[in-house]
């Protein structure tokens, strides 16, 4: 072990420094959230609060509907992740176990689409949702939030479908599945820890999403999570520890959820499809 | 007896809502999270007593001018009907002529022009008017004060200062005096945001000069080069913090409310936070003054507060016009005065006994927002406030020489204001 | 008796859904945005609305010194941010790859970062940086150290953003890299272990090598995001001191959703869009030389 | 010098042990084969002299040093891994030249011994191809190339051939034969599989959940096991066993159902030691077969075919032992003509000269002195 150090602490530091690197900015907030302003921008500056309060969290739950606001965030990132992951699942099977004429063509224009700056689609994209009466509905997102992801978890799928020997989906063809009836029973399931790994991704990206999500849902009870916790600031202020508890509040339920389905989350990966 | 009037009413209300359904008109209103949409939904209920075939939705927005106006942006560009009431900045007017969002007041008002126009401050009429069409009506007014240690200077015996200099010489005597690491001299919004385009124009304008002179822009002049001169001067005195330029508007005010400030410019919200706020340690300290000018100058300020406009794709323009006379009209004014500590549009309404009662310093705030100026008007405001803003955050900064920041705000202007 | 479809037809099936999605969701958009691009509104007659006015706003992008400044601050944070979040992301997927016995922390750790949303990262990174109330320059006055006006000046601004968008995206690398490092097998290591390499050189000999692909992958999409570098820097420094911050990004939102000039942020982002092209077409140029000389595992 | 030296080697995960103090010799150039079935320890053990695994006590030295404490490049060893673990991303030559270059040997001496290395084994054609462009027994071949490279004091097979199809694998095991017998290196060599071991090994070590059951020639081990366990691990079809007790003056043999079988003269003595005694009777199936009259090294029982196996050289048949139930199957191996029918009754021969006996509970084999 290098600078002999036993393999013990070695791995104890690793996992510290991981762990430190994930977690101060978190732990800032969760300081930040006890305090009160005025302690804030003392100088020299305070890590622990001097006077913890809970006032900035009995506020966060009075002054915005914030569990309405995880109630829609949750909802938005968990069906588009399903659109995607299943949409997407079909188009690398296509893509890779097919015999499908211009592949790297269908997977570049794949890619270019995830290049398109979100911004500047974001009106001609208002036009069509209100022509499809979609504004201020949770289909309104989820339906660019599955389109946003879908080039990873095309991605991401199609190198784990890749890895699978044809014969599994020979067997179960020779077995009486239909070739898409394979892919369910078959390719998904022996590639569980890519489709986790693409789902996790698509669940990230739409429960950080910003600028869409201020756009197409206006009603305050339609917000979603980091729409939601912007409105705790002001026209002027910015309040910290209000906003800091808001985000431990809106950090808390997504720690539970990691630490819940860790082993899947990451372990899964270990797995490593069904090579050699 | 306050009770039986109200369920009386109610009833009433509800029989002849019944009986006029057939003709009831719902009207949408936007408005931000920041202008007390609790009081708007107050004043909107007394309207729909009086007016029962109109209903009042909310909606309420992001919680910054910015965030309000890219959703808006998004639903209008697109002729979205939804909207039949909108609250907008005050430096918005202009955009939302030039846009054609807005649906001109004129033709509503006819007659009543003159008479409706001359009840408002001054500053709000230019502020409204867009190439001589009405665009909007003011809602509540708003205004940069200076906020000053009522304890210190009484302490060194200094008067309040009417020059830039004297402010400077008054924050350096206490500042030295003090010994407290953590006092500064003066502070300002000077981050790359809206409030810092004030910080150019007051000190412009205090030196009797503005922006443009008949539509031309007007940066040529010797006073075109005071405000950077100034800012120079204060950071050379160690008056200014140090990274003034990432001051952003609410930070004077914590500043200022943790005592760690002499002077302060900043909007009208920070008096009721520096005087209510329980962790304030300034309650009662403060007084609220004209800001200061240069030698020979007169003291000027920036105009804030929100107007209201009809959308250009409502449906229901007439039914909304007449709300918007009603929201902007002397009474609600009041109303807003007393709820919500919103600065009344109407001079008149600030020599009112209620809204004195509520908020005894607007007597101090009726003589600043009398010298307030409206900002440039023009369709392209938000390019001509980030002309002006990026190069005064530059110079603040330190990366921008007067020369440059002043030859770099030019070239940006040129284009439009031909 | 049913008769199977053709591989070509299900093909074309499978595709189907997500081509539908993207049709009505990005391509029916980027051609009105194409289309947009070509008007413009006349500054001496805004009421007169949009006309057309060809390719008179791509003209203007070129003679357009923001665009230009714009341009090189995003091609300088990809510069600076990809290769350093994935040599930081590598770093934390080989420490996350080690043998914990409690997982969670070390995975929790790996994950907050990237589930945070980038808004707030912006703010919070800012107030670290913060001149007087920072954390950053708390400790460098602990350390006997004179604190640095890290968000008004220039090259500190642009340092202060890349750490905060190589903390915000790292996890993110972090996370496909360590799906790439649990696919190599133990015994290339231990056979390496054998032959005589010390650790580095099982890192350089096997562990890079066999990573290649996950590298690929994770580099294409963090430089995708990085192009569109926005966020952050506008939450940190609203693009200041000056515009010296401003991304391409920031630009375009600033012209499209602030200036309201639909037709110039369309030109704009249209350029953009090549820029993107460009650098990603690169990336896979060069995968499918590699992969064809190699067969890639 | 290049004996390999392992004393009261211990292995625990945590506190479950798994392999029990083992000491075990390993001569200079001699081929030894770890077999046991799965679980038994002995990749373990392998890995374990590689050092790949700690040892948690106990002492492996290889040449007269204690390696304890080196980490595998410093033992100076090559091992060939069950899955090649071949570098994917390197050629032929790169994967043979890797621990040379590791070494900074000069490049025309790594040229020279991957050249010959490469012409050992037959695979010179293909040291510019990828791992991913190699059939299986080249892959194989690669593996022990990059091991004969080294030059190593010792070679570690941890199951190269399990991986291959059977008539491979037969060819692989001449070949590794005839490796050895041309390098003379010392080479340990972990295998499931018993044939390997029998074939290959000079000492054969037979492991089971983590003991040393016994340490042998192949030869030994096959003719002289130590327990039911060894005996039953070896031959194909391994050892015949059915419960028995041992009769008056250790002259007979009671089987079950009344079946008796007497002791042959020389070994009466090493039975009447255990008269009365439950004991687990044990023959080899080359020692059942017909019963030939008057073959005095043959016992004669009556017997009915149950199953047949004809194998082409000789014919498997498994025999039920006297009427009825009977003593129980023993699975003999006849000569291919001697036109066994399942049902068919038929005078089983059985040569008693060959027998094993071992404990009922412990296994252990019970012994004759002569042994």
């Amino acid at each position: 072990m290098p600078f002999g150090l036993s393999k013990r602490a070695t791995v104890w530091i690793a996992g510290l420094i991981v762990a430190v690197n994930g977690f101060f900015p978190a732990v800032w907030i969760l300081l930040t959230s006890l305090k009160t302003e005025t302690e804030l921008i003392r100088s020299p500056i305070t890590y622990l609060p001097e006077a913890a309060t809970l006032d900035n969290y009995a506020t966060a739950f009075t002054a915005q509907p914030i569990l309405r606001f995880m109630w829609n965030s949750f909802v938005v990132a968990s069906l588009s992740t399903a659109l995607c992951v299943l949409v997407s699942a079909l188009a690398a099977y296509a893509l890779t176990r097919l015999r499908m004429p211009h592949r790297n063509l269908i997977m570049s224009v794949l890619l270019a689409v995830a290049m398109f700056p979100l911004i500047s689609l974001m009106v001609p994209l208002f036009k069509v949702m209100r022509e499809l009466g979609l504004l201020n509905t949770y289909l309104a997102l989820i339906l660019p939030y599955a389109v946003l992801s879908m080039p990873v978890c095309t991605l991401v799928m199609a190198s784990f479908f890749q890895d699978i020997p044809p014969d599994l989906e020979a067997a179960a063809m020779v077995d009486g599945c239909s070739r898409v009836g394979a892919l369910f029973r078959v390719i998904i399931p022996l590639s569980a820890p890519g489709v986790f790994t693409a789902a996790i991704l698509a669940f990230v990206n739409a429960w950080d999403e910003f600028l869409l999500a201020l756009t197409m849902m206006n009603r305050v009870n339609m917000r979603t999570l980091s729409v939601g916790i912007t409105l705790y600031q002001g026209e002027f202020a910015f309040p910290w520890p209000l906003i800091s508890a808001a985000l431990i509040i809106a950090i808390v339920p997504i720690c539970i959820l990691i630490a819940v389905f860790q082993e899947r989350v990451v372990g899964g990966l270990t797995q490593g499809g069904v090579k050699g | 007896m306050k009770t039986w009037k109200i369920l009386l009413t109610a009833a009433l209300g509800t029989a002849f809502a019944a009986t006029a359904w057939a003709q009831q008109t719902t009207l949408r209103i936007f408005t931000g999270g920041q202008q007390r949409p609790d009081v708007m939904r107050k004043i909107a209920d007394e309207y729909q007593k009086r007016n029962p075939n109109v209903k009042i939705e909310i909606e309420v927005g992001g919680a910054t001018s910015e965030a309000q106006q890219q959703y808006l942006s998004t639903v209008l560009s697109s002729k979205d009907s939804v909207l039949d009431v909108v609250l907008i900045d005050v430096i918005r007017p202009a955009q939302w002529a030039a846009q054609g969002w807005a649906e001109p007041l004129d033709g509503y008002l006819g007659a009543d022009r003159q008479k409706v126009m001359g009840q408002y401050l001054k500053a709000y009429v230019d502020a409204n008017t867009v190439g001589g069409k009405i665009i909007s009506l003011p809602y509540f007014a708003d205004a940069q004060f200076m906020y000053y240690r009522k304890d210190l200077l009484e302490k060194y015996k200094r008067p309040v200062p009417r020059t830039w200099d004297e402010m400077m010489e008054t924050a350096r005597v206490i500042m030295e005096g003090e010994k407290n690491p953590n006092l500064q001299g003066f502070s300002t919004a000077g981050a790359p945001i809206e409030g810092t385009v004030c910080t150019y124009l007051v000190p412009l304008w205090g030196m009797g000069s503005d922006l443009t002179r008949g539509g031309k822009l007007n940066l040529d002049t010797p006073q075109a080069r005071q405000p950077f001169q100034l800012y120079g001067r204060m950071k050379q005195a160690g008056v200014l913090p140090r990274n003034i330029a990432e001051i952003p508007t609410d930070r004077i005010r914590i500043d200022m409310q943790a005592g760690n400030l002499i002077f302060a410019q900043s909007w009208g919200y920070v008096w009721n936070r520096l005087e209510n706020d329980a962790d304030s340690k300034v309650k009662g300290k403060i007084g609220v003054a004209r800001l200061p000018h240069d030698q020979g100058g007169q003291s000027a300020t920036c105009i804030g507060g929100w107007q209201l406009a009809v959308s250009a794709f409502s449906k229901n323009k007439q039914e909304a016009v007449k709300f918007v006379r009603y929201l902007s009209s002397p009474e609600v004014s009041e109303m807003q005065a007393v709820m919500a500590s919103h600065l009344p549009v109407f001079p008149s309404v600030y020599k009112d006994p209620d809204v004195l009662k509520a908020n005894p310093w607007f007597a101090e705030a009726l003589p600043v927002v009398e010298s307030a100026r409206s900002r440039p008007v023009s369709h392209q405001y938000p390019q001509v406030s980030d002309a002006i803003r990026s190069n005064m955050n530059a110079y603040l900064a330190g990366t921008k020489t007067t020369d440059t920041a002043l030859a770099d705000m030019k070239s940006r202007l040129q284009p439009i204001f031909r | 008796m049913r008769r199977d479809l053709s591989e070509r037809t299900l093909g074309i099936l499978l595709l189907a859904p997500a081509a539908l999605l993207l049709a009505v969701i990005v391509v029916y958009p980027i051609a009105t945005l194409f289309v947009n691009s070509l008007y413009g509104v006349d500054n001496a007659n805004p009421a007169a609305g949009e006309q057309f006015v060809g390719l008179k706003n791509y003209a203007t992008a070129f003679g357009d010194e923001r665009f230009w400044d714009s341009t090189l601050h995003t091609v300088l944070y990809i510069l600076v941010t990809v290769p350093a979040s994935l040599v930081v992301g590598l770093g934390l997927a080989l420490l996350a790859n080690m043998p914990f016995r409690v997982k969670w922390p070390v995975r929790l750790g790996l994950l907050l970062p990237w589930a945070l949303p980038l808004v707030f990262a912006g703010l919070i990174f800012r107030w670290f940086f913060e001149y007087k109330t920072g954390v950053v320059n708390d400790v460098l006055m602990r350390l006997g150290l004179e604190p640095l006006p890290w968000l008004s000046d220039p090259n500190l601004a642009f340092a202060a953003i890349c750490i905060a968008i190589v903390w915000k995206s790292s996890s993110f690398m972090a996370l496909m890299l360590l799906a790439g490092l649990q696919t190599i097998p133990r015994s290339l290591y231990e056979a390496a272990e054998v032959d005589g390499a010390t650790k580095w050189q099982q890192f350089v000999e096997i562990t890079l090598p066999m990573l290649r692909p996950a590298i690929f992958v994770a580099l294409i999409f963090r430089t995708i995001t990085a192009i569109q570098t926005f966020d952050i820097p506008y939450a940190m420094t609203g693009g200041g001191p000056g515009d010296s911050t401003e991304t391409l990004a920031m630009y375009i939102h600033k012209t499209t959703l602030d200036f309201l000039d639909f037709g110039y942020g369309s030109a704009l982002a249209a350029l953009m869009f090549v820029l993107s092209m460009a650098a990603t077409s690169g990336y896979l140029k060069y995968t499918r030389r590699s992969s064809g000389r190699s067969g890639e595992d | 010098m290049s004996e390999v030296t392992l004393t009261n080697v211990v292995k625990a995960y945590g506190a479950t042990p798994v392999i029990h103090g083992i000491d075990l010799a390993i001569r200079s150039g001699e081929f030894v084969v770890f077999v046991g079935p799965s679980g038994c320890g002995k990749s373990t053990l392998l890995r374990m002299i590689a050092g790949l695994e700690e040892i948690s006590g106990g002492q492996i030295a290889i040449g007269g040093t204690v390696v304890n404490d080196l980490p595998p490049r410093a033992r100076d060893i090559a091992m060939v891994f069950q899955d090649y673990a071949l570098y994917p991303h390197k050629t032929v030559f790169e994967n043979m030249a890797f621990g040379l270059r590791l070494r900074k040997r000069p490049d025309h001496e790594i040229r020279a011994r991957v050249g010959e290395a490469a012409s050992i084994l037959q695979i010179e054609h293909l040291l510019q191809r990828k791992p991913r462009e190699l059939s299986g027994g080249q892959r194989q071949r690669v593996a022990m190339g990059r091991a004969i490279v080294r030059q190593p004091k010792a070679f570690l097979f941890d199951e190269p051939l399990s991986n291959l199809d059977a008539l491979l694998r037969a060819e692989m095991r001449v070949e590794i034969k005839k490796l050895h017998q041309k390098l003379g290196n010392t080479i340990v060599y972990v295998t499931h599989d018993q044939v390997e071991a029998m074939t290959l090994a000079d000492r054969i070590v037979v492991l089971q959940s983590g003991n040393l059951v016994q340490y042998d020639t192949p030869d030994g081990i096959y003719n002289r096991p130590a327990a039911q366990f060894v005996a039953g691990f070896t031959g194909s079809p391994p050892m015949n066993f059915l419960p028995c007790r041992i009769g008056e003056g250790g002259r007979t043999i009671h089987l079950a159902g009344g079946v008796d079988l007497p002791v042959p003269a020389r070994r009466v003595a090493e039975c009447a030691r255990h008269v009365g005694r439950d004991v687990v009777f044990g023959l080899r199936p080359e020692h059942v077969g017909v019963a030939r009259a008057g073959d005095p090294s043959q016992a004669a029982v009556g017997g009915r075919v149950m199953l047949v196996e004809p194998l082409g050289s000789d014919t498997l048949a498994l025999v039920r032992l006297g009427a009825g139930d009977g003593a129980g199957e023993m699975t003999g191996r006849f000569a291919p003509d001697a036109g066994l029918a399942v049902g068919q009754a038929l005078p089983i021969g059985l040569a008693l000269d060959h027998f094993h006996l071992f404990d009922k509970t412990t296994g252990a084999a019970i012994r004759g002195a002569d042994w």
